[in-house]
């Protein structure tokens, strides 16, 4: 905190010094900078610590570049001479540029060369010492990273600076920003009563769960401050009770949205077949590793592709999964019509085959499939913080089950497969091949289930124990929606999520977990067929 | 008609499977000791109607009282044989893996629970009573065949076994004569009528020519309820029946 | 009945014959020593053990190069225990009774370690089992290279506290043993320092979760009541993969909310994309990116023998090579491989290990090691932040919970206890 | 005088089996304890302990094959009856360590010391006693049986919904007994046994009479299915299997037959486990794993279904396998258990012993047609044929 508050102090001179002198003069010559850079390679972290304290005091623009590349691991020291230098990676060495001047230096061999040290308390001093140098910056970035490093540090003494930034500020969100870390600095402050109860307003005006962080430290103050505080408080809990709620169900539903990626693959091979698939999981984790395979790929020869490297992955996973399901029902399963119990053992069999397959081929342990931008990071809805990663599943997962509702009843082939699965007899005798309908299907649900694994990749682990992680719980949304309908698997995986949701704040993730497997057992009682039964005679004929 | 004085009776009995109405206000009336033919086109809900009797299925409204108080409605297709009706179905089901005499034992009137059944020993009245069924349904001769060995008239033949073995009071009889001979047809229109003497049957059956030879009351069904009544002849002269067997 | 009784014997004789020449041990040749390596090969613990079973291959293969031991040539015999507790059992008892190797070294789990103990103990063999766990035991057949709770949680709580100025806790693990006892004498420990209860979560989820939305959004609400926060965790294998996604992709930066975990290494994050994990941290007594000679030597060996340059390595492969240098230099102190010779021979062994010092074989089976604390880099490396000045001795019965504390372990003559209660006087267990 | 008695009960291969395990237990420990280990017939402890474990699981496959192959419920969990079964017996053991635990406790599990428990959770009391750990050896998996039983069979959840809500409870039961909460030790389980009535878990002569107790206890097994199939309960069973519904209009409660033979197999499967877990020394979650129920349904599946020997051959024959395997090629050995799974399937649709049966079945047709026309099939009631079940239409 003390050094922190030094920064604040040194940042305050700083831009004060540069709003009336104008920027961008290089404030000290290179020659009393240098030492001070080298410097910043100390054997320890204080000794860095001190380094920067002595870089900021000169004030010099340079300086706030120079603490990002080592905040970013990026400043390296060379062994030999102990020179500093900007080095970035280049096969076995570093090539290398001077931090004060950019001129290209000899490229360093990497065991020449040693990172200078940071850790998460250097970056973030570092982080604050920039943000004093930046809230006045002239890129909105860079002044909205540095009213984030004063909400954290709340510091008191900023909010003379703050109060010069906020007057300044054309951006409405970054001044509402602003404003909010004045707000916070002030509660931090000695600031008399009234100022204080206008920053609780202005701060629990936000939507910002910070709020309760900055506030929760009044609570046990007496008189009208802590009063007020405690109001916001319990109008903050309130209102984040609600959004619980809705936490839970948006949750609920992305992770009702993996339940029904996993199962929907499963809800024709099992559901519309009768083929007790307990290699399902199997396809799953094939469509991870040929994402993988197609990350790899891209990454050899087209980087610049990686944005797209799920969509390419989607129709190869689709047709390496399918492919190997064709397969596998022509060469085994079809010898199994009729016997449901049985492909359950020979599909066993297929699965341990698979999975030493891949565990032969790609090693034991896990692969790395990377997020594209577009599903990294997250965004805030009110309260809730969803993952764009969660989002897509949830959207990616419904097209699948649209598109898939389409082929089965808009195309001819979906028009094939269920008449074969509805009266083998009677389909074949009116000209359906019903082994091809047959293999077709079950590369179908294979297919589906690889595209699944191109999305589970994404959030889950890449190995080839993958598919054995969905295959019970594939099973259980199956049956439970109810055999034979895919509205059922739908939402039978959707209730599924959420009634996990809910049960698991108060319960616990494990017991929760356990909760819901009894009310799957118990529900069956209640619906021998699950939620979307088939009614009437056929069913038991 | 009261429902005290009759063997089965069933009235305003309605249900519905996913909105389409099986069966639609029937109402059927069986006297002891009646035998009575159900017709009807395919889809007139003659198997239903057995199954709503049989306790397999719930009717959605209406009566079903046997025995004239017994509300069929409350139990179980298990309490229901137990009560004293039988039921063959349309296709023949058989206990396939066992024997033919076992097939019998296994319907054999006596004890059903679990006790009894493990510790079971077959008595002197019961064996005489399976030689007794097993004359009469012709198959003596292959007691100790697999039922999946036997041809189709004869598993029809041993269900009707297994039904007499039953002893019940009521028979329901799907489609006895599906895919016999004509001369297992006749056999078996005797065989109906001898059991017809000691107790109640209720055949469904498409055949006409059997249901002549069988020379009963008939009642022809459509889309759910009773079409017409009475003699095959009077019933076969409907000016309705014939519309819906020969369709328009 | 004759014909009854024809067929049993004719029946037996042949099930006898099938059985022994299945199982009898293959003609070993007498010049070689036999090593036994148990590590998973197939199911859940695969993707771990495996590379364990290659790092075996591998000591084994460097050792013959340099001429074996004793003169002899040392040769691997590999089972597979398929991950199933019971299999480790029979899979111990097969090495020691039919394949009568000299040692085993394996394991990963703590339930695999508790299955083949008592084997371990009743044919008086020598376990090497190289992985962290959660202490509270002390066998005179096993020798535990692995951290000790106090080897990895304590120094890691104690840099945050310090280092990070941490007053806030998340404990989070996944529910088996392990978690739950680190978990236990890290809250016994805090709460002696002064952390009330309030300031301590502690949340557990079944292994393999892999939904980790609320937990995460959980932590985040908990670091946002203005003390600085940081999460220990002891999450297990597949889990911690969708936990870090999760982490990175809610925005919980390690600047904000760092998290340390003790059983996330080099190969666990080679399945992970490291650039928004930058800053979380790790304990453990080995990092790949230590700057030492014999693990710069070891790393290049290693790539050479796995014909693979991309292959990380990690603590439990250093521990394992520790306990298999060990061994090597105890047999040859003790001029054989008998078990009870080389038991009393190892104790005070001292073997360099990969972090640039040595370590020492203690009285109680652990072994000393330096805590090394590093943070994650975004290509996929530790980079070490903080390193004990000392090296540390594993502490198998921990001072902090109330069952231990007053319990010391040394396998030495004359007392030759597990168990030596310090306050009775008395050895605990063994009483028989 | 007894083999006359048993084959009133049992058929001649039953018999014969019987007789074969008897022999077992005694030979076998007398083959351990009294030869010489030079000795060629020598059988050592770790073969004894290894087939010990094996016949446990034969016992496991037979109490399976009852309710699959003779009453058609196809269970995904009774390795859930087995681990319970085993636990039971592992709550006994750990009591009678007693003091000699790692923190000298008299009363309580170390596990229970180092997590600061202070006294004994109720469901732990009793144990000490060998009668009542016995008595809940069959009991609690008899009971848990009984329950689940009674509501699934009741509303009659059949055919794979049955056999995915089976999975689903030992599914939940891995969960539960994961948590170190629940008292059974957590994810370690309950291990480092010393002694059962008395004498040392460990010494030879131990293992020999825990290995003849399996033995007899398989044999017993083999008798009691067999006197089930062979009555009219057995009968009846088989009609449930072909034909429910049929059964139902013949006025049999089949939800009551099918809960009797489903405790009954629980209960057996309950006292495999107590069997087992002094022969491996630990019990511990992992018995919970769905996919080792799914194998105790593959043995009975390579043995032969519908049979009661054909478990006893598929158990002993597949873990055997394992065995071999896992210490010949611990690579690739999967591929071999993956391609024997495949194999038997497709190929030996009724089991080896099915393969047995037809193979005579054609030896025996091919006499008679030799001999004269050629006389009705007959019906053998040791292997009863399974009819392909129809597929839902």
């Amino acid at each position: 905190m003390q050094f922190t508050r030094l920064l604040f102090v040194l940042a305050l001179m700083l831009s004060a010094v540069t709003c009336v002198g104008g920027a961008n003069a290089q404030n000290v010559d290179d020659a009393t900078l240098r030492p001070l850079v080298q410097a910043l390679a100390g054997d320890n972290f204080d000794e860095t610590t001190k380094a920067i304290s002595d870089l900021v005091k000169t004030d010099d623009p340079r300086v706030s570049s120079i603490l990002n590349a080592l905040s970013a691991g990026d400043l390296y020291v060379a062994k030999a001479d102990k020179t500093v230098f900007l080095g970035k990676r280049d096969g076995s060495a570093y090539a290398a540029t001077d931090p004060l001047t950019a001129a290209k230096l000899d490229p360093v061999p990497r065991d020449a060369a040693e990172k200078i040290k940071v850790n998460n308390r250097l970056r973030r001093d570092i982080a604050a010492a920039i943000g004093g140098l930046t809230l006045m910056s002239d890129k909105p970035a860079e002044r909205r990273s540095a009213a984030e490093a004063i909400l954290k540090t709340r510091d008191p003494e900023s909010i003379p600076l703050l109060d010069q930034a906020i007057a300044a500020e054309s951006d409405k969100d970054i001044k509402a920003l602003m404003q909010l870390a004045r707000a916070a600095a002030v509660l931090s402050s000695t600031a008399p009563d009234d100022a204080k109860i206008a920053a609780i307003a202005e701060v629990s005006s936000g939507n910002s769960r910070d709020a309760l962080g900055l506030l929760t430290p009044l609570q046990g103050v007496d008189g009208p401050v802590g009063d007020a505080a405690r109001a916001a408080i319990g109008s903050i809990n309130s209102k984040l009770a609600l959004w619980n709620g809705i936490q839970n169900i948006v949750y609920g539903l992305s992770l009702g949205s993996v339940l029904l990626l996993a199962a929907i693959g499963l809800a024709i091979t099992f559901g519309v077949m009768g083929v007790i698939n307990m290699a399902h999981g199997e396809m799953v984790m094939i469509g991870a590793y040929t994402t993988f395979v197609v990350q790899q790929i891209i990454r050899a020869s087209a980087p610049g592709l990686f944005d797209y490297s799920l969509l390419i992955a989607l129709p190869a996973a689709f047709l390496v999964s399918g492919a190997i399901g064709v397969v596998i029902e022509r060469g085994i399963i079809r010898f199994l019509y009729g016997r449901p119990l049985e492909t359950l053992l020979a599909t066993w069999g297929i699965s341990l085959v698979l999975q030493q397959a891949i565990r032969s081929w790609f090693g034991a342990s896990n692969v790395q499939v990377g997020n594209p931008s577009w599903m990294a990071g997250s965004f805030d809805l009110g309260l809730l913080t969803l993952t764009w990663s969660r989002l897509w599943i949830i959207v990616f997962a419904l097209s699948v089950f649209a598109v898939l509702q389409l082929v089965l009843k808009k195309t001819m082939l979906g028009l094939r497969m269920r008449a074969v699965t509805q009266n083998r007899r009677m389909a074949s005798s009116m000209g359906i091949r019903t082994p091809w309908v047959d293999a077709l299907t079950f590369g179908l649900g294979s297919g589906i289930a690889g595209i699944a694994g191109v999305a589970l990749s994404q959030i889950d682990n890449v190995s080839p124990n993958l598919g054995q992680g969905y295959i019970i719980d594939s099973f259980m949304v199956v049956v439970f929606g109810g055999v034979g309908n895919l509205w059922g698997t739908l939402l039978g995986a959707m209730s599924l999520g959420i009634a996990n949701k809910f049960l698991e704040p108060f319960a616990g993730a494990v017991l929760g977990k356990i909760l819901v497997l009894v009310l799957i057992i118990l529900f069956i009682q209640k619906r021998p067929r699950g939620l979307f039964a088939l009614k009437g005679r056929a069913i038991e004929a | 008609m009261k429902a005290q004085d009759t063997l089965l009776y069933l009235d305003g009995v309605s249900v519905s499977f996913d909105g389409f109405r099986a069966i639609n206000n029937l109402s059927l009336v069986l006297q002891a000791g009646e035998m009575r033919a159900v017709i009807g086109p395919n889809g007139a809900g003659k198997t239903t109607m057995m199954d709503i009797i049989t306790g397999k299925t719930r009717p959605d409204a209406g009566d079903v009282y046997f025995n004239g108080d017994i509300d069929l409605t409350r139990h179980d297709e298990a309490e229901i044989a137990l009560l004293g009706i039988g039921r063959k179905f349309q296709k023949p089901t058989v206990f396939e893996s066992h024997t033919v005499e076992d097939n019998l034992v296994l319907a054999l009137a006596g004890p059903r629970s679990a006790f009894s059944a493990l510790f079971h020993r077959q008595s002197h009245d019961e064996a005489e009573r399976i030689e007794d069924i097993l004359y009469t349904i012709r198959l003596n001769g292959k007691r100790d065949w697999l039922a999946a060995n036997l041809s189709h008239g004869q598993k029809q033949w041993l269900e009707i076994g297994m039904l007499l073995a039953q002893d019940p009071k009521l028979l329901l009889v799907d489609e006895p004569v599906a895919g016999m001979t004509d001369a297992e047809t006749a056999e078996t229109a005797k065989l109906l009528r001898e059991i017809a003497r000691t107790r109640s049957v209720l055949v469904v059956e498409h055949d006409m020519h059997f249901v002549r030879e069988l020379d009963v009351k008939v009642t022809c069904l459509h889309e759910g309820s009773v079409l017409a009544e009475g003699s095959l002849d009077f019933v076969s002269n409907d000016q309705r029946v014939i519309e819906v067997y020969l369709g328009r | 009945m004759f014909s009854l009784t024809t067929k049993l014997i004719g029946t037996l004789t042949a099930a006898a014959m099938g059985a022994s020449l299945a199982l009898s041990p293959a003609k070993a040749a007498d010049d070689t020593i036999k090593v036994g390596i148990l590590h998973s090969l197939s199911g859940t613990m695969a993707i771990s053990e495996t590379t364990l079973k290659d790092t075996m291959l591998f000591l084994i293969d460097e050792q013959n190069k340099k001429g074996g031991v004793l003169g002899k040539k040392l040769e691997a015999v590999v089972v597979d225990p398929a991950s199933d507790w019971p299999l480790f059992a029979e899979k111990a008892r097969q090495l020691i009774e039919q394949d009568k190797v000299a040692a085993v070294f394996g394991c990963w789990t703590s339930s695999s370690r508790k299955s083949v103990l008592p084997v371990f103990e009743e044919l008086n063999s020598m376990l090497f089992y190289p992985v962290q766990y959660e202490g509270e035991e002390s066998s005179r057949n096993v020798f535990y290279t692995g951290a000790a709770p106090n080897q990895q949680a304590i120094p890691a709580v104690d840099y945050l506290a310090k280092e990070e100025g941490v007053q806030r806790w998340v404990l989070a693990g996944t529910d088996y043993v392990y978690p739950q006892t680190t978990n236990k004498i890290l809250k016994a420990y805090l709460n002696a320092k002064g952390v009330k209860d309030e300031d301590i979560m502690i949340n557990y989820t079944p292994f393999g979760h892999s939904d980790w939305q609320t937990i995460v959004s959980d932590i985040k609400k908990f670091g946002s009541a203005g003390k600085k926060t940081a999460v220990v965790s002891t999450i297990n294998g597949d889990a911690n993969v969708p936990f870090y996604k999760e982490l990175a992709n809610q925005g919980i930066k390690a600047e904000d909310i760092p998290v340390v975990a003790f059983s996330v290494g080099e190969e666990e994050l080679a399945g992970l994309d490291t650039k928004p994990l930058v800053g979380h941290l790790a304990a453990w007594n080995y990092f790949e990116s230590v700057d030492a000679d014999a693990n710069s030597d070891f790393i290049k060996k290693w790539h050479t023998f796995i014909k693979n340059d991309k292959r990380v390595t990690n603590d439990p492969m250093e521990a394992t090579y520790i306990g298999f240098n060990m061994w090597v230099k105890a047999v040859e102190a003790a001029g054989t491989t008998d078990s009870n010779a080389v038991i009393d021979s190892i104790v005070g062994v001292s073997v360099p290990n990969l972090s640039g010092g040595s370590s020492t074989m203690m009285p109680n089976h652990h072994i000393t090691k330096p805590v090394l604390i590093g943070e994650v880099q975004d290509d996929g490396q530790f980079d070490i932040v903080y390193r004990t000045p000392g090296l540390v001795v594993g502490d198998e019965w921990s001072d902090y919970l109330p069952g231990s504390k007053d319990l010391i372990s040394d396998w030495r003559k004359p007392m030759s206890c597990g168990n030596f209660n310090v306050v009775s006087g008395k050895c605990g267990g063994v009483t028989n | 005088m007894i083999t006359q008695w048993l084959f009133t009960h049992v058929d001649r291969r039953g018999a014969f089996v019987i007789a074969l395990l008897v022999a077992i237990a005694v030979l076998v420990p007398l083959s351990n304890l009294l030869l010489p280990a030079t000795s060629p017939f020598h059988i050592p402890t770790y073969l004894v302990s290894l087939i010990g474990k094996y016949l446990t699981y034969a016992l496991l496959a037979v109490a399976l094959d009852l309710v699959w192959g003779f009453c058609g419920i196809l269970s995904l969990g009774h390795g859930a009856f087995f681990a319970l079964g085993g636990y039971a017996m592992g709550m006994y053991l750990m009591r009678q360590i007693g003091p000699r635990g790692v923190y000298a406790d008299p009363v309580l599990p170390d596990f229970m010391v180092f997590l600061n428990w202070k006294e004994l959770p109720w469901f732990w009391h009793g144990f000490n006693h060998f009668w009542f750990a016995a008595l809940m050896v069959v009991l609690v998996p008899g009971l848990l049986a009984f329950a689940f039983g009674w509501l699934a069979f009741r509303s009659r959840v059949t055919g794979v919904y049955l056999s995915i809500i089976t999975q689903a409870l030992t599914y939940a039961l891995l969960l539960a007994f994961f948590r170190n909460d629940m008292g059974f030790g957590g994810n370690n389980g309950l291990t480092d046994f010393k002694d059962i009535l008395g004498y040392n878990i460990q010494a030879d002569s131990t293992r020999s009479m825990l290995f003849a107790a399996t033995a007899l206890f398989v044999a017993l097994a083999v008798f009691v299915t067999s006197f089930i199939v062979r009555s009219k309960l057995g009968k009846v069973l088989v009609g449930v299997r072909d034909a429910e519904s049929r059964m139902r209009f013949l006025g049999y409660r089949v939800d009551r037959y099918k809960l009797f033979v489903w405790t009954i197999s629980a209960m057996m499967a309950g006292i495999a486990g107590a069997l087992y877990v002094p022969q491996v020394g630990i019990i511990n979650p992992s018995e919970f794993e769905p996919a080792n129920s799914i194998e105790a349904v593959i043995w009975v599946a390579v043995g032969g279904r519908g049979t009661i020997i054909g478990p006893i051959i598929g158990a002993v024959l597949v873990n055997f396998g394992k065995t071999y395997f896992t210490a010949a090629f611990p690579e690739i050995w999967l591929f071999a258990l993956g391609a024997l799974f495949i194999i038997v399937t497709l190929f030996l649709p009724k089991g080896i012993l099915g393969l047995y049966g037809s193979w005579k079945a054609r030896w025996a047709e091919r006499v008679a047609r030799k001999r004269d026309g050629g006389p009705p099939p007959v019906a053998d009631a040791n292997s009863t044929q399974i009819p392909e079940p129809q597929a839902a239409e």
